[in-house]
């Protein structure tokens, strides 16, 4: 069962990443984006992380997703994106690529390698403690963070009145 | 049980599809999405990590990512928003304005 | 009261400051009476102190006062400390004396004047720095004064600073000087580094006590007398004197003739036993001074601006003080600067009543047959050149030949000639200038209707100045006539170093008759080429051409300076300025730079501006990092 | 007084209030001028007001620094130390005293952007003070560095028309210089921690380091060329021209009286302690270097037809003469060296700023431009006058008290030098007095001209202060020079012992060591 699971929301997310870099038109890639993301919750969940899950569907799939189809209204290209080029550059991309795909599994190898498969890392509670305890500065400091990020936001694309 | 490595794995070409995303495409916001994929699949390995070694600090690390991420899209949005309000163009081959 | 002595220096100091800050809103009567005041308290002061020391007698130790420590860095220790012994008393009194007079001509002469209480701060801050000059008690402390008075004489030389001439005057004087200073400073060095300790009293100390040998003595004593041929106005530095002329004639008469250029001598007196200790050093000075002395009086000869041959004529003066103290005469010396600052003084006010009475006029030629209109002037004029010129019995008279029976004495017989010379041409041009301004047929300028003699306050202290000039002699008549005759000598017999000569009293007559024969041979001459033929400058002129271009030209030293030294200094400068600091040291930093930006030109071709070419080179990193990473 | 005085963490009040005052500027509103300009005097007053604690405080018996404060910061050495000795003292009071002035002068001539002129003008404050006060070789650098930031906008920004020019070339000189002191910082750190196993930048423990003469000679080549660029030493002071030229007046004030000041306590509180070996070989070369700087400096500075480059090259003539007596390494010169830090930086600042005054007035700086100010504005000229003295080494003026010790102690290492350097009295006196007879003397250039007015208030407000300074330090130097002794002769056993051990001297009876003996038995 879980393996079906597994197999069905992998495909779903690897599908969508390729439609997106296939499709030329942005409200789709989009709504590909959202698809992926949703399906990655649903196996954040498969991995005993239900909070991370719940956070990747409503943050990612649900707000920020929302927020790039608001920005693609705005700027309602008419034009589709232009026809890729096979040029040098992307070559010379798509050997790095290669090389960065071999390397980062070879990291997931060794990364592995002292790994004790023991049961699931804690529940929502455990994480909390966490938050609160170990990681409580970082926490804080991201709140600024989001506070400084929607300052900035406004600042940038705010309307101006002498510009 | 699905072992953590087909996880990891998934993380990794999710990653490489990412690079690939970033580099084929040609106006900005596909590729800002691009980015926003390849941060989802460092939070895949965070997590398949955390499983394989029983640990939570992985899972709280993907929150913070997560926040992060959010940041930085509402940064990058705005961002993008501007230089379109300029160029009236997102095609990354058209700006050349970082040129010394 | 005496031994309030230190307040010298600071009442007519504390006066300047009180002037120099609300002297423009306060009242001219109360500024004339403050600044005069100041001096007359400092005048009776110097007096007090010197009625002390005559009462304690020759032994009695200086009175002494330390104020307050000034600098003090590891051996180095100078401290606000006066005292006041014999020369001090001397020159206190010169000083005051003379200044008070002149204070009180001022308050006529400058009478129009907008400045004026700039005026009197300038000349009481100057008093100030006089004051503590002679009074020091330390060679540092000296230094204080010694640059004081030159920055006063700065200030009053370009009192009416909107002329050009007059600010172009006070800079090189100040200026000159300072080469001197320069000089000084490094004496100075030598001195405290092996004395260690600054005061008169351990330097003259010294010699005698091992701490200097005499190569260093002379050395110092050279370098320190190079300072005073700046303040002093001898050659090779004296060019900044004539040109200073163009201050106020008081000033003249107070700075530049009777006290400030008069440092010299002073300094020279009271660091006797290091120039005693260096025979080399004393012969530099006595040849200096006696050549000063001829050189200055032929260019004298032939000047036409009264107050420029006044000026010549006490570079001359001030030759004989060092001619004196050279061959070892330092009391002879300070004895000619005592009546020559009666009698210099007399001329310049005297002379700055003319120029008064002739509104500003100082071209001789322009002059003339002023006898009878001017009838104080003129007879006090007469006595002030009588004096100079060394007509018998009066001052000048006395100390000239004080100088010359010392080195004749000393067996200087070739100095001995330089001052008998110097004394036909002193009485020469002296007379010229009697006859040129007060005899004749009035000149132009002279022949004004409105000329006529200055107010009292101007003639009074002509009078007073006239009577001490004839009668300043007395104080020191010669050793001939007894030995309780030098009065002068014997009061500072202990404190200024004196190599007593004896010559036979018939010797002693003939040098006496040799110097009035030469005085009034002079005159004759004078009396001969000015009333008797009319024409006979003029033909003497046309007969020397050369000699009367190079007279009249001053020896062109002036310019020889700006030529050799001035021009040179600037030129090359500039030449350095241009080719070293904007072209090598900034040519390097541009050419580093314009490197820098080739470089940076090379590498912007990779720089396509591109995102993704950006992202590819990340890209490249990352992959780099990674499998550095792996390995 | 001394309770108040050690319950407060005065040293780092003095430092940082600056910096407190130009945030709190940040949020005033910069339209209203008069807000801005009061804060920030009164910022700056405060400042002094403060550094005057430390001055009076300050006890100077063991020459060790004092109101030290010491926190850890990030770790590994690179700690919060600050105090004050006799060597510092008086910079900090300098630079406190000097920034109220700055800021006072530029209320007429800054109208722009007041509020961000101000701001940097407060953190150069806090820059220049905290290089003096930093115990800390890694505090020193970070301050060191930051100083250069505001000073570069407040040229950049309110300079004269080439003020590009001359604030890249100021930046290129001292980045080049301060590049290689930054490797020099890690060189120390590091060998540190290979001869003791702790780690620690603080400038005494360095100081402690037996270096091999080779890696002192390295690290005092890259320490050395930072501040002898700062100094400036010939042949390294083309940028201060440029950069004087350029720069606004309160700038320059700052530039000429403190940031220079830097480079030559860079070589009194590191350069000769921390490298005893290289600077003793160094030394003479240097020294040389120094005296041709005095003539050069003097010789160039005749010659100039801006004021504020005449000023600029009496400047490097000045500090020649300070670097001389520092590297005659005795008691007497380091003494006049560090008074006449002093004296340069109040008469040369006063300079500036009476040539501020001329061009706010003129709005030229071309000498030649200029002629018989002195008939319309006789306080100004008399003021000029005073301040010009005190440069020229006036006695009784306070130039005058640290030229001659200066003088006395090069004397003592070299008499041939000491005669070089003597010539200073001669050229400072020429171009100076040159300077004011074209500007100040003479006819008046244009009569009918109504900007030639007289001081105002506000401009002797910041002028008399320092006409009474000059005269004071002039007088009673000892009351300065005393709190130096003990610091000195600490600084000088640090120089010259371990020189003197390596070359097989015995440490021979010093004279300061003499003096300071006397100087105690007479306390």
């Amino acid at each position: 069962m879980a393996w079906a699971v597994f197999i069905v929301l992998s495909v779903l997310c690897v599908g969508a990443v390729a439609a997106m870099i296939v499709s030329r038109n942005q409200a789709h890639n989009a709504l590909f984006l959202v698809l992926a993301f949703a399906s990655l919750g649903g196996l954040f969940g498969l991995l005993d992380a239900p909070f991370a899950a719940a956070v990747q569907v409503l943050v990612y799939a649900g707000a920020i997703m929302v927020l790039f189809l608001f920005a693609i209204m705005m700027f309602n290209l008419r034009r589709p994106a232009p026809r890729e080029k096979k040029t040098l550059r992307a070559a010379l991309a798509a050997g790095l690529g290669t090389v960065l795909f071999v390397e980062l599994v070879l990291a997931a190898r060794k990364a592995l390698a002292g790994s004790v498969p023991t049961g699931a890392p804690g529940g929502i509670e455990g994480l909390g403690r966490l938050l609160f305890t170990d990681y409580l500065y970082a926490f804080e400091i991201t709140s600024l963070l989001i506070l400084a990020a929607l300052v900035g936001a406004l600042a940038l694309a705010g309307k101006k009145e002498d510009a | 049980m699905i072992p953590p490595p087909a996880f990891l794995f998934l993380a990794v070409l999710l990653f490489g599809l990412g690079v690939l995303a970033f580099f084929v495409k040609k106006d900005l916001l596909t590729q800002f999405m691009a980015v926003e994929i390849m941060l989802n699949a460092g939070n895949l390995a965070f997590l398949s990590l955390a499983k394989a070694f029983g640990r939570a600090e992985g899972q709280a690390l993907v929150l913070f990512v997560i926040t992060v991420a959010a940041a930085e899209a509402v940064v990058g949005l705005a961002i993008i928003v501007v230089v379109f309000r300029q160029r009236r163009s997102l095609r990354t081959d058209e700006l050349k304005d970082l040129k010394g | 009261m005496a031994e309030a002595f230190w307040l010298i220096p600071l009442i007519p100091g504390a006066g300047a400051l009180v002037l120099l800050l609300f002297g423009s809103r306060m009242p001219r009567r109360w500024v004339s009476w403050q600044s005069t005041l100041a001096v007359l308290a400092s005048f009776v002061l110097s007096a007090a102190g010197f009625a002390r020391l005559v009462r304690a007698g020759p032994d009695a130790p200086a009175l002494a006062k330390t104020l307050l420590p000034w600098i003090a860095s590891g051996s180095f220790v100078a401290e606000f400390a006066f005292s006041f012994d014999r020369l001090s008393a001397v020159m206190a009194l010169v000083v005051t004396g003379v200044g008070l007079l002149i204070h009180v001509y001022s308050v006529g002469y400058m009478a129009g004047d907008k400045a004026y209480a700039r005026y009197f701060a300038y000349l009481n801050l100057f008093m100030f720095f006089m004051l503590v000059l002679v009074t020091a008690s330390d060679i540092v402390l000296m230094f204080i004064g010694w640059e004081g008075v030159g920055l006063c004489s700065y200030l009053l030389i370009g009192f009416w600073f909107d002329r050009p001439a007059a600010a172009k005057a006070g800079l090189k004087a100040f200026v000159v000087n300072r080469v001197g200073d320069a000089a000084f400073i490094v004496g100075l060095l030598f001195l405290l580094t092996a004395v260690g300790d600054p005061s008169f009293a351990a330097i003259n100390a010294a010699p005698a006590a091992g701490l200097v040998g005499p190569g260093l003595a002379t050395l110092a004593a050279v370098l320190l007398f190079v300072g005073a041929t700046g303040k002093s106005a001898q050659i090779p530095l004296y060019v900044w004197l004539p040109d200073a002329m163009e201050g106020p004639t008081p000033v003249s008469a107070l700075i530049h003739a009777a006290t400030m250029v008069t440092a010299g001598v002073y300094m020279v007196s009271r660091l006797g036993g290091l120039f005693a200790a260096s025979p080399a050093a004393s012969a530099v000075v006595a040849w200096t001074g006696g050549l000063t002395a001829v050189f200055a009086a032929t260019v004298a000869l032939v000047q036409t601006d009264i107050k420029r041959v006044l000026a010549y004529s006490t570079i001359s003066q001030i030759g004989y003080m060092f001619l004196g103290c050279g061959v070892g005469a330092c009391a002879a010396g300070m004895f000619h600067l005592f009546t020559h600052a009666f009698f210099k003084s007399l001329l310049f006010l005297a002379a700055g009543s003319v120029i008064h009475a002739l509104g500003g006029e100082q071209d001789m030629r322009r002059m003339g047959g002023l006898r009878k209109r001017l009838p104080v002037t003129f007879p006090a004029f007469l006595v002030g050149a009588m004096a100079i010129a060394g007509v018998p019995f009066l001052s000048g008279f006395f100390s000239k030949d004080a100088i010359l029976t010392s080195a004749f004495a000393g067996g200087h017989y070739v100095l001995y000639g330089l001052g008998l010379a110097g004394a036909v041409l002193t009485a020469f041009y002296v007379f010229r200038m009697v006859f040129l301004t007060f005899y004749g047929e009035p000149r132009a300028a002279g022949a004004h209707p409105r000329v006529r003699e200055s107010p009292p306050v101007m003639t009074v202290p002509l009078v007073i100045l006239a009577a001490l000039s004839a009668l300043a002699g007395l104080a020191g008549l010669p050793v001939l006539l007894g030995g309780r005759a030098d009065l002068f000598g014997r009061f500072l017999e202990g404190v200024v170093v004196r190599t007593a000569h004896r010559l036979a009293a018939s010797s002693e007559v003939l040098l006496i008759l040799a110097a009035a024969a030469s005085a009034l041979a002079g005159i004759y001459l004078a009396f001969v080429f000015y009333r008797g033929s009319p024409a006979l400058p003029a033909r003497s002129a046309a007969r020397f051409p050369r000699l009367y271009r190079l007279l009249t030209g001053k020896y062109y030293v002036d310019e020889a300076y700006e030529a050799a030294i001035v021009r040179p200094l600037v030129r090359g400068a500039e030449l350095v300025y241009r080719r070293f600091d904007l072209e090598v040291v900034d040519g390097a930093l541009n050419a580093s730079a314009a490197a820098a930006r080739g470089a940076g030109q090379g590498l912007n071709t990779v720089q396509s501006g591109l995102l993704r070419d950006y992202a590819l080179a990340f890209l490249l990193g990352v992959v780099i990092f990674l499998g550095a990473l792996l390995l | 007084m001394s309770a108040f005085a050690s319950a407060l963490p005065l040293v780092s009040l003095v430092t940082f209030l600056p910096l407190a005052g130009a945030v709190l500027l940040v949020f005033i509103r910069g339209e209203s001028l008069k807000a801005v300009r009061a804060a920030a005097l009164a910022v700056s007053l405060l400042t002094f007001a403060l550094s005057l604690f430390l001055f009076f405080g300050f006890d100077g018996a063991s020459g060790l620094p004092e109101f030290v404060e010491r926190a850890s910061w990030l770790g590994r050495g690179l700690d919060y130390h600050v105090g004050v000795d006799g060597l510092s003292l008086f910079l900090v009071l300098l630079a406190a005293f000097l920034t109220p002035i700055a800021l006072l002068s530029s209320w007429r001539a800054v109208g722009d952007r007041v509020k961000e002129f101000s701001v940097f003008m407060l953190l150069l404050e806090t820059g220049m003070i905290g290089v003096f006060v930093s115990l800390n070789l890694f505090l020193f650098y970070v301050f060191w560095e930051a100083m250069l930031i505001p000073m570069y906008f407040l040229i950049g920004i309110w300079g004269g028309p080439r003020r590009v020019y001359a604030t890249m070339k100021f930046v290129l000189f001292t980045m080049f210089g301060s590049l290689l002191m930054l490797v020099g910082v890690f060189v120390l750190h590091a060998a540190h921690h290979q001869a003791t196993g702790g780690y620690s930048l603080a400038i005494a423990d360095l100081a402690g380091l037996a270096l091999s003469p080779a890696l002192q000679t390295w690290l005092f080549l890259g320490f050395g060329l930072a501040f002898a660029i700062k100094v400036p030493l010939f042949p390294l002071h083309t940028w201060l021209p440029d950069a004087h030229v350029e720069a606004p007046t309160a700038a320059s004030v700052l530039l000429a009286a403190v940031l220079l000041k830097m480079g030559a306590y860079g070589f009194l509180r590191l350069g000769l302690p921390l490298f005893p070996l290289a600077a003793a070989s160094f030394a003479p070369a240097l020294s040389v270097l120094a005296a041709v700087g005095i003539v050069y400096g003097g010789l160039m500075a005749l010659i100039q037809k801006d004021m504020k480059s005449l000023v600029a090259y009496s400047s490097v003539s000045h500090m020649g003469l300070v670097m001389l007596a520092v590297f005659s390494l005795n008691f007497e010169a380091t003494e006049g060296a560090i008074y006449q830090m002093l004296n340069h930086g109040l008469s040369t600042g006063a300079l500036f700023l009476c040539v501020g005054i001329l061009y706010e007035r003129t709005h030229t700086r071309k000498i030649a431009d200029h002629g018989g100010a002195a008939a319309r504005m006789p306080v100004f000229a008399g003021i000029f006058l005073v301040v010009m003295l005190s440069s020229a080494g006036l006695p009784g003026l306070n130039g005058f008290a640290g030229e001659i010790l200066c003088f006395f102690g090069v004397f003592a290492a070299n008499k041939a030098l000491a005669a070089v350097s003597v010539t200073t009295v001669i050229l400072s006196a020429a171009y100076l007095l040159w300077l004011y007879r074209r500007v100040l003397l003479g006819p008046l250039k244009d009569p009918g001209d109504p900007r030639l007015r007289d001081l105002d208030k506000r401009e002797l407000a910041y002028l008399v202060p320092i006409i009474v300074l000059i005269v004071f330090m002039g007088l009673f130097p000892g009351v300065f020079l005393r709190k130096l002794d003990a610091s000195v002769s600490r600084y000088l056993d640090a120089v010259k012992t371990p020189a003197a051990a390596t070359l097989g001297l015995a440490p021979a009876p010093e004279r300061g060591q003499t003096a300071e003996n006397r100087a105690e038995l007479e306390r």
